[in-house]
């Protein structure tokens, strides 16, 4: 299939790229890791006027920690997250998305920033991240702002992101100790978009009781949802399998999914109890280790 | 693997050196090199001078009739070169076309469009990214007509005719039925014990990995044609472009370069080819015509949609005594099904399976939707894979009526090794079978007693895992000519051999391989014939100009007809052979002893000519009396088909809380008769198995109520990865065809016959206890769900 | 349409250059102004995985990656596998292994074999089946490839390249 | 695919006040985002053209709209919407029906929409369909009570795609009580129905 015909800019820098979204608008769509939009083309469902390239941008592909977060360069590829020794040893939940984001070809493309910005509920970092509390910065023409994720996916394939802006880095607040995390997918083969999942995070405090929490769910609703309910629930608490199914029930009660090829609305709430569970499960295991 | 052999006095294959590596070696393949280095030519590899390129207009809606086309704004893209639309093609009148089966079908539509994706119009622009642009800019004005998707309201009074162009104001196609009713109604009557199922075997789709397309050489000069055709069956489609087009038929060149898989999708002939030629032929220019994957899914020749009722009757001890079956067959909206013009449900009636009994009955009705058309053998030799799969659904669900073990029941009404040649109820005479040594070894092989504890214990622990039998049996290799033909061309094959000077060899075979590695295993056939080394052996298909006439490759017919006949064209250059040897040797030709690749002097081993020295005299040193020359061609006619069979059994553990179903081991013992390449053959296993997975558990074209293709992308035509596919293990038997030259069945089909049965029936035994008897394919996660959800196992 | 551009890159260890519009696919510029042949497409909707090329040192489909992307890079194709007139060890594993039949995902599935094996040169089974699962075949079974991958990963262990 | 959505909501207005709007298809359009009404043919037909814009998806639809039926007495209307998307991609349809009732303080307005779409959107969109349709729907409700209270603002709001108004949207989104919202996916869509 071909891509309709468009302009390619190739900016060296971020003001660069903002300007070049300021002067071609509301047509003109950013270039990362082109793994979602370059699809949406071949199949002409998009057709952007101009392609703002910014994969020369430098500096822009980083993971590292600093000033109390773990930062995210708006260009790291999934692949360099999967590879990162960082990211092994400390961040079990985001190595667990990692590895089950579409494909290995996909993962050397596709960016984390572009997986949050391209705002489907259906991707996998949102609901991560939502677990994870991160914050997302974004770059316009006045400078940088930071967006809490709670605020960042507002309706389907809408972010907060204005048009002039990009996505710049991810901020995760490094974990104190004993915390931990966990990612549950499925996925009905490999490359498709979660049926539905269940990103875990949490912190026990010494008493083995849950001290922090974040509980995301991915494609269950028109934007990641964050299971509120279930969090409360298990905060301040030591887990018990009555608690954690306690909790699973209510991770279900706030999706929201729709019937697709990949099941009945109620299927998917059914996977996102079960899910839960083991997401939690798998997370308690890790941190208490 | 090593075959076991079951049955001893059928025909023997001796096994000859490593050197000469005949049948039964291992030999790694001859075609690999070029298709490791890239250097394969498939036909978007085909590059000619001035090429053009071709892009079809499609239609969004399932039923809707066009009420204009207007092109003007597409044509006057720069590089757009021409737009066909129907009513140019009615003007040369190839608006239609005839399908393969008694039906026509639109080339481009005129008057009104049947099903999504419905060719409409034919762009030829300079390049393919201009030709996208401009099928874009062809404006179609379309006015939408109520939608028939469902095949059961295909003949409700309520519901549109479909097809306008048709006489019979209907949209029923055909009923056809074979058996006794009178027989097995009887049987019925009197059984003790009465089972029944209904059990869909979906629309699915080929989906080989190359898509279908052509490229279109029209040569003004010359007047000839030479189309690079992703064909299966490049002789029949030669005729086929003649008969149609009109064209002379001895100026049609049809080649078959490397083709990227099969699996039946490339035998029909596409409109995509009749546009491209058309193209061609109007601008005198080379004319590229390649679809999409999605252009593939949607467009090109579907399988199965069959939907089917069994019932068998039974006496209390579960021996049985009749079948009956009732079938609605879903042919889209032109009945392109290809199979053997007697045959409208194709081989479908080999559904009595295995087993032994009197009386069966089986009635089939084929009708018209807004679908895609087809109805092709999707690695399958004409609806076995829907017979096969009814017959072993209802077999085990007569097990669970009866609380029998499905592998005892089995064993009790197979056939008997005794009884072969051995006559169905409906007419087929099946050439040779062990189905117990079969049973036995994959039972063994499983350890399915250990299984079957093991169950038990689980299920006391409210563990769901499965075990499921399949115990089938194929027909495959048509003809006899008698009885089997494509569109009139009667479906013999055939092969070439010359022997060079030198005393190596060329062949040529009027079958296409796909991936099947005929130029391996032809050759092997030759060195087992003739002794001269597999790798002094080149084999060439798919070239109409050069090869010998045939019907091509699907149905797993090579072996049975083109192996047979290459054994037989080698068998006349061995008869000739002893003539030049008796010549050389000074002795009498009775007296000559032939072992593979040479012909020595009963008594005097020491006394002999080489197959190699044979040939340099057949062109230095002449017999006198004798033609120059070492080559013979053969035409194989079979007898009968051959029935290749097997047992397969697929152990399943079912995940509570998600629905997924894994599978935890598979094990397929095949019986293909004598093997040519036993590494050939357990690849083949390996990758029919695959897709038979896939069937059972993940492909399917579906419709939603608006026609639309649910499963037209490969985002939604689930083709399994590395992770999904299982491992595999396979084992061999051996009850060689009795008349078949080397005893060979032929085997790429089986496992893609016989498996689906055995992975459902391994989920409906998990859940058996739950009073689940039946699950439709694909068994999705939601609908193991759905049924543990009901029987409050989850949720 | 918009103006094409020269593209340069380094293939299989070749310097080259063609004109192309920023729209056009990687894979098209490889197959039509390069004329390598050996890099198919098996589907549109980035599932298959018979283009995959290594571009820049990292497997990727060459169908969802504009040619614009790979100016001035370097990009390694199933052509530019043997070193020396010698087959790779991969290639080699193919065969010996019988990891093809009809040949056309094969292409792809050796680059993908390829960049997992830089990666991680002594992989599990599991881990081979993982990291070529961005490619369908309908074919093998997947059974016989990860054979190939493990003969590749054995010889290249004892010094094979 | 075929999308059924049921939605009811209230306004502070009197019923004669809503149904001025209501009975009104070309006031309808403004409240539906990316519509534009661009001719009537009579009194009842009208020519228009919808842009539907899903992240960086957008397709643009041009077709008619028929007021199929109009109950001043009952304060009921049944609309039929038809449009072809402008690269002969698919189509969709909407038949809409809208029924006034007084309630304590206003009005509520019960409404149920029947959503039908052909051709790739329906291919590819299956996941988000149902999705799209309820921000539609909700968008319109938003536009609808903005007509209410200051008609004269409504035109330029309402040429925006709804990716546009995704901000304001989700402000209103607590407004909306989710237990009068029966969206649901038909049988093909919901593969549970099978």
């Amino acid at each position: 299939m071909i891509p309709p015909a468009f302009e390619y800019l190739r900016p060296k820098t971020v003001p660069e790229a903002v300007a070049m979204l300021q002067q071609h608008g509301d047509d003109a769509k950013i270039l990362s890791g082109g793994q979602s939009l370059i699809p949406m083309m071949k199949l002409r469902l998009a057709r952007p006027s101009h392609l703002i390239d910014i994969t020369r941008v430098n500096g822009l592909s980083y993971i590292k920690e600093e000033d109390g977060f773990l930062k995210i360069g708006g260009l790291t590829r999934e692949a360099e997250l999967e590879a990162s020794d960082l990211i092994r040893k400390k961040y079990p939940l985001l190595l667990d998305t990692a590895t089950v984001i579409a494909d290995p070809q996909v993962r050397n493309m596709a960016t984390v920033g572009g997986n949050l910005a391209h705002g489907d509920p259906a991707n996998d970092h949102p609901a991560t991240m939502m677990a994870l509390r991160a914050q997302v910065v974004a770059t316009g023409a006045k400078g940088e702002r930071v967006i809490p994720i709670d605020d960042f996916f507002v309706t389907l394939f809408t972010t907060a992101l204005q048009h002039d802006e990009i996505l710049t880095e991810i901020r995760v607040p490094v974990p104190p100790p004993k915390s931990s995390g966990a990612y549950f997918k499925l996925e009905r083969k490999v490359g498709d978009f979660a049926t539905a999942a269940t990103a875990v995070q949490l912190t026990l405090d010494d008493k083995g009781a849950v001290q922090q929490i974040g509980i995301g769910l991915t494609n269950a609703g028109p934007t990641p949802i964050r299971a509120k309910a279930a969090e409360d629930a298990l905060r301040g608490k030591k887990p018990d399998a009555a608690l954690i199914s306690q909790a699973s029930q209510l991770a279900m009660d706030s999706a929201d999914p729709s019937a697709d090829l990949r099941g009945p609305a109620e299927y998917k709430k059914g996977l996102i109890k079960e899910l839960t569970k083991r997401a939690l499960t798998r997370a308690l295991e890790r941190a208490s280790k | 693997m090593a075959a076991e052999k079951t049955s001893p006095g059928l025909v023997e294959v001796e096994k000859t050196s490593p050197e000469v590596s005949g049948m039964g070696h291992r030999m790694k393949r001859k075609e690999d090199s070029r298709f490791l280095q890239g250097r394969g030519n498939y036909v978007d590899d085909v590059n000619l001078p001035h090429m053009v390129y071709g892009h079809m207009v499609r239609s969004p809606y399932a039923h809707a009739r066009i009420k204009s086309i207007n092109a003007e704004a597409a044509k006057k893209l720069p590089g757009v070169l021409a737009i066909i639309t129907g009513e140019d093609l009615a003007k040369a009148n190839l608006a239609w076309m005839p399908t393969l089966f008694f039906d026509k079908q639109m080339v481009l539509a005129t008057g009104k469009v049947l099903f999504q994706a419905q060719e409409v119009a034919f762009v030829v622009a300079e390049d393919r990214y201009i030709a996208a642009d401009a099928a874009e800019l062809v404006e179609v004005e379309y006015e939408e007509l109520p939608v028939l998707v469902d095949p059961y309201k295909a003949t409700d009074p309520a519901s549109p005719i479909l097809r306008e162009d048709r006489e019979e104001k209907s949209n029923h196609i055909f009923h056809w039925e074979v058996g006794d009713k009178a027989a097995t109604d009887k049987a019925f009557a009197d059984a003790a014990v009465k089972s029944k199922v209904h059990a869909i075997s979906q629309r699915c789709h080929p989906a080989p990995l190359e898509t279908c397309g052509c490229v279109a050489d029209y040569n003004k000069a010359t007047e000839r044609f030479t189309i690079y055709l992703t064909s299966q069956a490049p002789h029949a489609h030669r005729t086929l472009f003649a008969l149609v087009a009109g064209l002379p038929e001895q100026n049609i060149r049809v080649v078959s370069p490397d083709i990227g898989g099969g699996f039946g999708n490339k035998v029909p002939i596409y409109p995509g080819y009749v546009c491209a030629v058309v193209a061609s032929l109007t601008l005198g220019v080379p004319v590229k015509w390649i679809e999409t994957r999605s252009e593939n899914l949607q467009s090109t020749g579907f399988a199965r949609d069959y939907h089917m009722t069994a019932e068998l009757a039974a006496d209390k001890d579960g021996k049985i005594k009749a079948m009956r079956v009732k079938t609605l067959a879903d042919h889209g909206a032109f009945n392109a099904a290809a199979q053997p013009t007697k045959f409208p449900a194709g081989l479908f009636s080999v559904c009595t399976g295995s087993y032994d009994y009197p009386a069966a009955f089986c009635e089939v009705d084929g009708v018209y939707t807004n679908k895609a058309p087809g109805g092709i053998a999707y690695r399958c030799s004409f609806r076995i894979t829907e017979a096969a799969y009814l017959i072993e659904r209802a077999v085990d669900v007569l097990a669970l009526d009866l609380k029998m073990d499905p592998a005892e029941l089995r064993r009790k009404n197979f056939i008997q090794p005794e009884k072969f040649p051995y006559a169905t109820p409906l007419g087929w005479t099946y050439d040779s079978g062990n189905y117990e040594g079969a049973l036995n070894k994959a039972l063994e092989m499983v350890g399915y007693k250990e299984l079957r504890k093991e169950q038990e214990e689980k299920r006391k622990k409210g563990e769901l895992m499965g075990i499921g039998i399949s115990s089938f049996t194929e027909a495959v290799g048509a003809g006899p000519a008698h009885t089997f033909d494509i569109a009139g061309i009667k479906m013999f094959d055939s092969a070439e051999i010359r022997i060079h000077p030198t005393g190596k060899a060329i062949c040529r075979m009027g079958t296409k391989s796909q991936g099947q590695g005929h130029e391996t295993t032809y050759a092997q056939i030759v060195a087992q014939e003739l002794g001269i080394p597999a790798k002094d052996v080149i084999v060439e298909e798919g070239d109409t100009d050069t090869a010998p006439y045939g019907l091509g490759t699907y149905a797993s017919r090579s072996t049975p007809t083109s192996g047979a006949a290459t054994a037989m064209a080698a068998r006349k250059i061995r008869d000739k052979a002893r003539k030049i040897a008796a010549f050389l040797l000074e002795a009498s030709e009775e007296d000559l002893i032939w072992e593979p690749g040479k012909f020595f002097v009963r008594g005097a081993p020491g006394k002999a000519k080489t197959i190699q020295e044979i040939a340099f005299a057949a062109y230095t040193n002449i017999p006198p009396g004798l033609e120059a020359g070492l080559e013979a061609i053969n035409y194989y006619d079979p007898p009968n088909l051959t029935f290749p069979f097997g047992t397969y059994i697929s152990v399943v553990d079912i995940d509570k809380g998600t629905g997924e179903v894994k599978v935890r081991k598979f094990v397929a013992v095949d019986d293909c008769g004598n093997v040519i390449n036993p590494m050939i053959v357990e690849g083949q296993i390996h990758g029919g198995l695959t897709e038979g997975l896939a069937i059972a558990f993940m492909q399917e074209i579906g419709y939603d109520e608006n026609g639309n293709v649910s499963g037209g992308t490969f985002m939604d035509y689930l083709v399994p990865t590395a992770v999904e596919t299982p491992h595999w293990d396979t084992g061999l038997t051996c009850t060689p065809s009795p008349h078949h030259p080397f005893g060979a069945k032929g085997v790429g089909e089986s496992p893609n016959v016989g498996s689906p049965a055995a992975f459902v029936n391994s989920v409906v035994d998990a859940l058996s206890h739950l009073g689940v008897k039946h699950i439709d394919m694909p068994i999705t996660p939601w609908k193991v769900w759905n049924i543990l959800k009901e029987k409050g196992l989850t949720g | 349409m918009a103006k094409k551009e020269l593209i340069h890159v380094k293939i299989n260890g070749k310097d080259r250059e063609a004109p192309a519009e920023p729209r056009l696919l990687l894979v098209h510029f490889i197959r039509e102004q390069l004329g390598l042949t050996g890099t198919h497409v098996g589907c549109d909707t980035s599932n298959c995985g018979a283009c995959t090329v290594i571009l820049n040192g990292r497997s990727v489909k060459s169908c969802t990656v504009f040619a614009v992307q790979a100016d001035g890079g370097e990009i390694m194709t199933v052509e530019g596998l043997p070193s020396n007139g010698a087959l790779h060890p991969l290639q080699e594993g193919f065969k010996e292994e019988h990891g093809l039949q009809c040949g056309f995902c094969t292409p792809g599935m050796l680059m993908s074999s390829y960049a997992l094996l830089k990666k991680n040169p002594k992989p599990s089974e599991e881990e081979i089946r993982w990291g070529i699962s961005g490619n369908l075949c309908r074919c093998t079974g997947y059974q016989n490839i990860v054979k190939a991958v493990q003969y590749a990963s054995k010889k290249m262990a004892q010094g094979g390249k | 695919m075929a999308v059924t959505i049921e939605k009811t909501f209230r306004v502070g207005e009197s019923a004669d006040k809503v149904w001025a709007i209501l009975s009104d298809p070309k006031k309808v359009a403004l409240c539906v985002p990316g519509a534009q009404i661009t001719e009537q043919v009579d009194n009842k037909t009208y020519k228009g053209a919808i842009k539907v814009k899903v992240g960086p998806s957008v397709t643009d639809f041009k077709g008619e709209v028929k007021v199929v039926r109009l109950d001043e007495h009952a304060h009921e209307i049944e609309i039929l919407g038809k449009g072809q998307d402008v690269r002969g991609k698919g189509s969709a349809s909407m038949k809409m029906t809208g029924k006034l009732r007084n309630v304590d303080g206003g009005t509520e307005v019960v409404s149920t929409s029947e959503l039908n779409v052909v051709g790739i959107l329906a291919q590819m969109g299956a996941r988000v369909i149902t999705e799209v349709s309820n921000i539609m729907f909700e968008q319109f409700v938003n536009n609808f009570k903005k007509q209410l209270q200051s008609p004269e603002d409504m035109s330029a709001e309402a040429a925006k795609p709804i990716s546009g108004v995704g901000l304001a949207f989700s402000a209103l989104k607590a407004s909306f009580s989710r237990h009068d919202d029966k969206s649901n996916g038909s049988a093909e869509s919901d593969p549970g129905k099978k």
